[in-house]
């Protein structure tokens, strides 16, 4: 049995000042397995991922790789040891190329001079196996977020890794390339790798997990085979608490029309766009990746401009041309990269809260403090974001708290007309529902909502129409009601409805 | 060989310096009335910071691709500035030198020549204004010298003179000496300085009248104005005035304008084909209270 | 807030006080003359230019900026007021013209960075040239002197016995405090340095407000140049050569992040103190001009090397 | 690859080369003198000293820092060198040294950026004041001249009729073009400023590649140094002053971007040719040293200006 594990980590503990990351963790690994690590946002997981790859360093406990403890100094060394790792957030050099960043600091190479052809060639190879066909010689800052990921999920299996971590890769991916991934995955494992993977997505779990651990708080709360739990008990392992529906959907009356979007095109990514919203409605926009989604929610929130086409809000025709001017409209827009668009990291929770509505705060230029904290604290409060206090940076919240702040910031700056982008990518199942709730008081009080997202289950639990782009343009119209998630898929295809 | 302008007129450049300092622009007056009254056309060029000698380097190598016809030249450097004069030389262009002395020996060593220098003795100028320290302070006290940068022959000459002149008396005792960087800002600061770690100070020595005017505030916001001997060098008009209302004791006069005249006329001899004279020097004088109005520059 | 959470919170500015107050206590062992009012008010006073033009400089920093042209400003603005000045322009309406030119200098850094899109080490290091162009051109390479006693008064007077460049320092320490902590300005500061596009998204009209920081920056330059042409009654063209190096190095021994979205206006006068200590200190010891410039260099990378060491041993 | 997409590619190459053209076609309308072979040569000779330091500089900038003390790293390596020809120390050990000095002043800005991490702009900063004045002291600020002829032909030798240091800059950029696209430095030092984390977690020793990149850098502004004393047969403690901003500007007119990540050399060249060009025909057109400064400045904010149109239009 003993020989069977390719990795064991014994009583792991981290601390940051103020927080226990990590109170004696214990965790392994068989060798060609699929282990879900699974917790709520803080719950330490990728903590624990970054201890084995060598970017944080244990404050004690002890590491096992094939029974031989060892001490992983960095992340150089961590490569040698055979572990390759995807981290949650993109690691990226936007100004190289997707091959230059898969074989970065592994170039092909003698005496010095990089063989640049061999190196196309490879990644080319690799990509395709995940079944991309872009240029391997595009900068990746011209990538999608999506083909960035799976730029990072090349990279790491081109180490041609023993131990393979995935940290959310599929937070930024839709079906079809998590449909690529996972074959990739069945593959790795009959090649006898061993594989964790993070997710917050359950449906993930047991389509591709054998065994699963829950972490909560810092601390390891089980292990258990996937086959014998049940997602219920898995989620009550993590929140600790009964979660009666995953989502809870609770339909608002449809008031009057807040926008109304009129052939509005872009350069070749957004082709005579219309539709409508109403207050109260959840209208879901589904596609696969680079199907322009992203580039519509900007449009309208004025950051590109407009090529052709109209935008009314509340039956005004308006040209939209800042996001100054859409917010004081009543827009509010989440963006689907937190960490360059959405969040000020070195400032605190409570600033960046307040930072769209720091003007309803302050009288001739001066901010009212106790306003801001009374708004922020009840953000923090109801979201439950888990941080030691509205004076925390944000830069030393957990992934999914981050979301939450940047979430906060939009109810706080009270829009009316929210476009959510991905709301709710990386952010744990028990947080989720909180969301689905919030999204649930919003429309009740008339507010509209936009969503944006590549988890399909979520926009037909959530939504109320579903609109599916396709080539930057709309592809096809379901009611959330009666449409599945193959007619989705394949409408998204590029299928007629 | 030597092109002139389209009017016919030989072209005479004057590189000095620098164009900030009022000495360089007294010298550019002087040879520019030089220039009209000779009728030859004169170009003024300079480097932006005083000590920038590659850059003068530069300016002079343009000129001579522009085939001016003579050069006079105020040299950042005096040692530096020779593989111009050479690159002078070999382009047949004669060269008239001011203010600053090239370094005879490693002229010699490069086989360089020179057609005249024009200037006035600095070492003389610090002698000068040593000798008048001792006297006003009758041979005895406290003296503080804020230096010009250092490695510069000008500065370095005035320094030199001033020692040499008060080394005979022992009663007079150096208890400073900086540099301020040739800079008004700075002669104000150390000066200020100065006097606080020795507030009996009883002469000031400085380099130039920058550095000197800017001690003179910082002495009047001590209260001390009139309580210490100023003297500074070069005569500007501002340091005349401070002379004339009691805040500096004197200053040492040079009269670069003159040079300015004196190497304008000199090089348009040489165009001319007439021979001058290898070495002019322009007077140095003290300006006192008493001699102020005979001497203006 | 209890004191220690204040500590806590501010632990860095108290790092540099300290260090500023262990240079004090060095100075004091090696020289008598160092600590006397007379000398403290002296250090005081030949700080107040670079700790005015630091100020503004803490404002561009902390939006990740950066200045160059401060020093090139100042001169710029010296020659045109003092040229008002001697051309007979009343006290006031030369001074807002003066500190206006500083302003509007500082705008045009601005509208470059913001409407240009030029990385502000470029446009300010343009601008340096470009500003210490004309103030050369104006004048002619000559300096202006000779001012009314009323102008010299903004130098050379002592309310109270505090040299009047005192008070411009503390009025303008106190005012850029209260912007950059209570005001909407302020917050936009930080985070325009802390993540512009994610301000620019939450609605913020980051161009004004860049804008408005550089005009800050170039009007407080020209502010110090009033000062200076008052202090040496005389307004140079080649003044401020290199003042932008002090203030930067005062804003960053202060603890403001060149990366931007953090600082503190008071630590940014400690920093500047601190190199007016030094300096001040030195001269006193009579220590060659030379090894003041090693000295003063190995301060400045020592400093900064403290506090990367605290900060770290404080995650 | 095809012509169309090699010039797309490098289309701000391009950009720069034609700026250069167009502005080479002003000066010879304008002067007669500009366009002889010996007035470009001559220009190029000027040019060499400020090109061989931004060819450092463009490595140092491409991963995103920069070096403030290039200009006396150059006096201090200059000075050392010219210390030890005077003491008759063989040519090519003191050029080994001379250069070494260079170098390790370098690797210790690399040092204090890596390890101590230090913002690279304080750590040059500090540098700059440290070894301008170990350069003065060393001296006593005393100029140290005269050389032999051996010595001398590195900057007056004329091979081929052409100059020495023209052929020196001509060999650095084509060595900084190889270093830069074919090797794993090159690669590394791209990466460093593109992403400096991802490339750290990638598992490349990111401390030794910028480590060696400012030593190139320093050791680059030692060769500097050696031309510089040949040529003006002194090595002065108070040499190349401000010479850091220069290069900086000849780095960015040649599209080098401060953030980092992007850059070529060659532009970098063009850059420095541009403002040697300027120099030049500015005073062939006997323009004053003042509005030469103004259009300098110009034409810094003016060639970046227009990267920048370019670059949002190609996007
Ligand atoms: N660099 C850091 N400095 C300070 N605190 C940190 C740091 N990184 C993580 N933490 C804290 O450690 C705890 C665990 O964070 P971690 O990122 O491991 O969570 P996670 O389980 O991956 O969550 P998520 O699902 O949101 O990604 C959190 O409370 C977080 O705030
Ligand atoms: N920064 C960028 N530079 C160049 N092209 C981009 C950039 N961002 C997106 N694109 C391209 O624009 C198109 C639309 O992208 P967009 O991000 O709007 O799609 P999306 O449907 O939101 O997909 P996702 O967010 O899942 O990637 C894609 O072809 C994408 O590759
Ligand atoms: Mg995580
Ligand atoms: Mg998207």
């Amino acid at each position: 049995m003993e020989n069977n594990l390719a990795l064991q980590m014994r009583a792991i503990r981290k601390t940051f000042p103020g927080v226990v990351a990590l109170n004696n963790v214990d965790f392994d690994l068989r060798r060609g397995e699929v282990h879900i690590l699974l917790g709520e946002n803080g719950a330490g997981k990728s903590t624990l991922m970054k201890i084995l790859s060598g970017a944080y360093q244990k404050d004690s406990g002890k590491i096992l790789l094939n029974n031989r403890e060892i001490e992983i100094k960095n992340p150089r060394h961590s490569c040698e040891l055979g572990i390759g790792i995807i981290y949650q957030e993109l690691n990226l050099v936007p100004h190289l190329s997707a091959a230059e960043n898969i074989f970065l600091g592994r170039e092909p190479a003698a005496f010095g001079l990089i063989d640049k052809k061999r190196m196309n060639q490879s990644a080319q190879r690799l990509l395709a196996g995940l079944g991309m066909d872009f240029d391997p010689q595009r900068l990746v800052r011209e990538l999608s977020i999506a083909e960035q990921q799976m730029v990072e999920i090349a990279k790491a299996i081109s180490l041609d890794a023993r131990i393979l971590i995935m940290d959310e890769p599929t937070s930024a991916l839709t079906e079809r390339e998590i449909k690529e991934l996972f074959a990739r995955i069945r593959l790795l494992k009959s090649d006898g790798v061993s594989i964790i993977y993070i997710s917050h997505r359950m449906e993930e779990l047991f389509e591709i997990g054998d065994r699963v651990t829950v972490l909560r708080d810092g601390n390891w709360v089980g292990t258990h085979n996937i086959a014998e739990v049940t997602k219920p008990e898995l989620i009550r392992m993590m929140v600790n608490r009964e979660l009666t529906q995953q989502f809870p959907k609770i339909k608002a009356p449809r008031g009057r029309e807040v926008l109304r979007v009129e052939g509005l095109s872009r350069n070749d990514a957004l082709t005579r766009i219309s539709f409508s919203l109403y207050e109260g409605e959840i209208l879901g926009i589904s596609g696969l990746l680079g199907s322009g989604r992203t580039e519509l929610a900007r449009a309208i929130f004025g950051l590109d401009k407009i090529d052709a086409g109209s935008i009314q809000v509340k039956g005004r025709l308006q040209k939209i041309t800042s996001p100054r001017q859409a917010i004081n409209l009543g827009f509010g827009f989440l963006t689907e990269d937190r960490k360059t668009q959405g969040l000020v990291l070195p400032l605190s929770v409570q600033e960046n809260i307040c930072l769209p509505s720091v003007e309803r705060f302050s009288r001739f230029g001066v901010v009212s403090n106790s306003e801001e904290t009374e708004a922020a604290g009840r953000f923090l409060k109801d979201l439950r974001i888990k941080a030691t206090g509205l004076g925390q940076r944000v830069i030393y919240l957990s992934g999914g708290n981050q979301q939450k702040v940047v979430l906060s910031k939009w109810l706080c700056s009270n829009g009316n007309i929210l476009i959510f982008d991905e709301p709710t990518r990386g952010i744990d199942v028990g947080s989720k529902a909180e969301i689905y709730q919030l999204m649930n008081q919003l429309t009740a009080a008339g507010t509209a909502i936009l969503m944006i997202s590549s988890d399909l289950p979520e926009i037909l639990g959530m939504s109320d129409r579903i609109l599916v782009m396709h080539q930057g343009r709309i592809n096809g119209e379901f009611s959330a009601a009666d449409a599945t998630q193959e007619q989705i898929l394949h409408c998204a295809l590029g299928e007629a409805a | 060989r030597n092109q002139a302008t389209s009017d016919g007129r030989p072209t005479i450049a004057l590189v000095v310096k620098t164009l900030n300092n009022p000495f360089f622009n007294d010298m550019q007056k002087g040879a520019e009335e030089a220039a009209k009254s000779l009728n030859v056309h004169l170009l003024v060029q300079a480097a932006e910071r005083e000590v920038d000698v590659e850059k003068q380097m530069q300016i002079i190598e343009n000129l001579i691709e522009s085939k001016v016809s003579a050069l006079c030249i105020t040299p950042s450097g005096s040692k530096e500035i020779i593989p111009a004069i050479v690159k002078a030389n070999k382009a047949g262009i004669p060269v008239v030198i001011l203010d600053t002395r090239v370094n005879p020996e490693a002229l010699a060593a490069a086989n360089g020549k020179i057609a005249a220098f024009i200037g006035s003795d600095n070492l003389e100028g610090g002698r000068l204004a040593g000798e008048l320290m001792v006297r006003t302070l009758g041979g005895k006290g406290k003296v503080a010298i804020l230096e010009g940068i250092p490695g510069h022959e000008t500065g370095d000459s005035r320094l030199k003179g001033f020692r040499q002149a008060v080394a005979g008396s022992p009663g007079i005792q150096i208890v400073s000496s900086q540099t301020a960087n040739w800079e008004r800002d700075q002669g104000y600061t150390v000066f200020q300085n100065m006097l606080q770690a020795h507030p009996d100070i009883q002469g000031l020595f400085a380099c130039s009248d920058l550095m000197a005017l800017g001690a003179v505030e910082a002495i009047r916001a001590a209260g001390k104005t009139g309580k210490i001997t100023v003297i500074g060098f070069d005569a500007f008009s501002e340091a005349r005035e401070a002379v004339r209302k009691g805040e500096m004791t004197a200053t040492v006069a040079q009269f670069p304008a003159d040079m300015g005249k004196i190497g304008v006329e000199s090089a348009a001899r040489l165009l001319k084909g007439e021979r001058i004279q290898e070495e002019v020097t322009v007077k140095i004088q003290l300006i006192t209270r008493d001699n102020l109005n005979s001497n203006k520059p | 807030m209890t004191l220690k959470a204040y500590v806590a919170l501010h632990g860095r500015q108290f790092g540099t006080l300290f260090g500023l107050i262990v240079l004090c206590a060095v100075m004091w062992i090696l020289t008598p003359h160092f600590l006397t009012v007379s000398n403290l008010l002296n250090v005081a006073e030949q700080t107040a230019i670079i700790a005015i033009i630091a100020a503004g400089m803490t404002f561009v920093i902390i939006t990740a900026g950066i200045d160059l042209s401060v020093g090139s400003v100042l001169a710029f603005s010296g020659v045109v007021l003092a040229s008002l000045l001697q051309k007979g322009v009343p006290l006031v309406p030369a001074l807002a013209i003066g500190i206006g030119v500083g302003f509007f200098t500082g705008v045009l850094n601005g509208l470059l960075i913001t409407i240009g899109r030029l990385p502000p080490f470029i446009a300010t290091l343009g601008m340096m040239s470009v500003a210490r162009g004309a103030a050369l051109l104006y004048t002619g390479g000559r300096p202006i002197s000779g001012f009314s006693d009323s102008f010299r008064y903004l130098a050379t007077g002592k309310p109270l016995g505090i040299p009047m460049p005192v008070l411009a320092m503390l009025a303008i320490f106190f005012m850029a405090y209260f912007l950059l902590t209570k005001t909407k300005l302020g917050r936009y500061t930080y985070a325009i340095g802390g993540n512009e596009e994610a301000t620019i998204l939450s609605g913020v009209n980051v161009r004004l407000y860049k804008t408005l920081i550089y005009g800050i920056c170039g009007g407080l330059a020209g502010l110090a140049a009033t000062i200076l042409t008052a202090r040496l009654n005389s307004a140079q063209p080649i003044a401020g050569m290199n003042y932008e190096l002090d203030a930067i190095a005062a804003t960053v021994i202060g603890g403001t992040s060149l990366m931007g979205g953090e600082g503190h206006v008071f630590g940014t006068l400690i920093g500047a103190l601190i190199i007016g200590v030094l300096r001040n200190g030195l001269t006193l010891l009579n220590i060659s001009s030379f090894a003041q410039q090693i000295i003063i260099g190995l301060v400045i990378i020592v400093a900064v090397l403290l506090d990367m060491a605290l900060k770290k041993s404080r995650r």
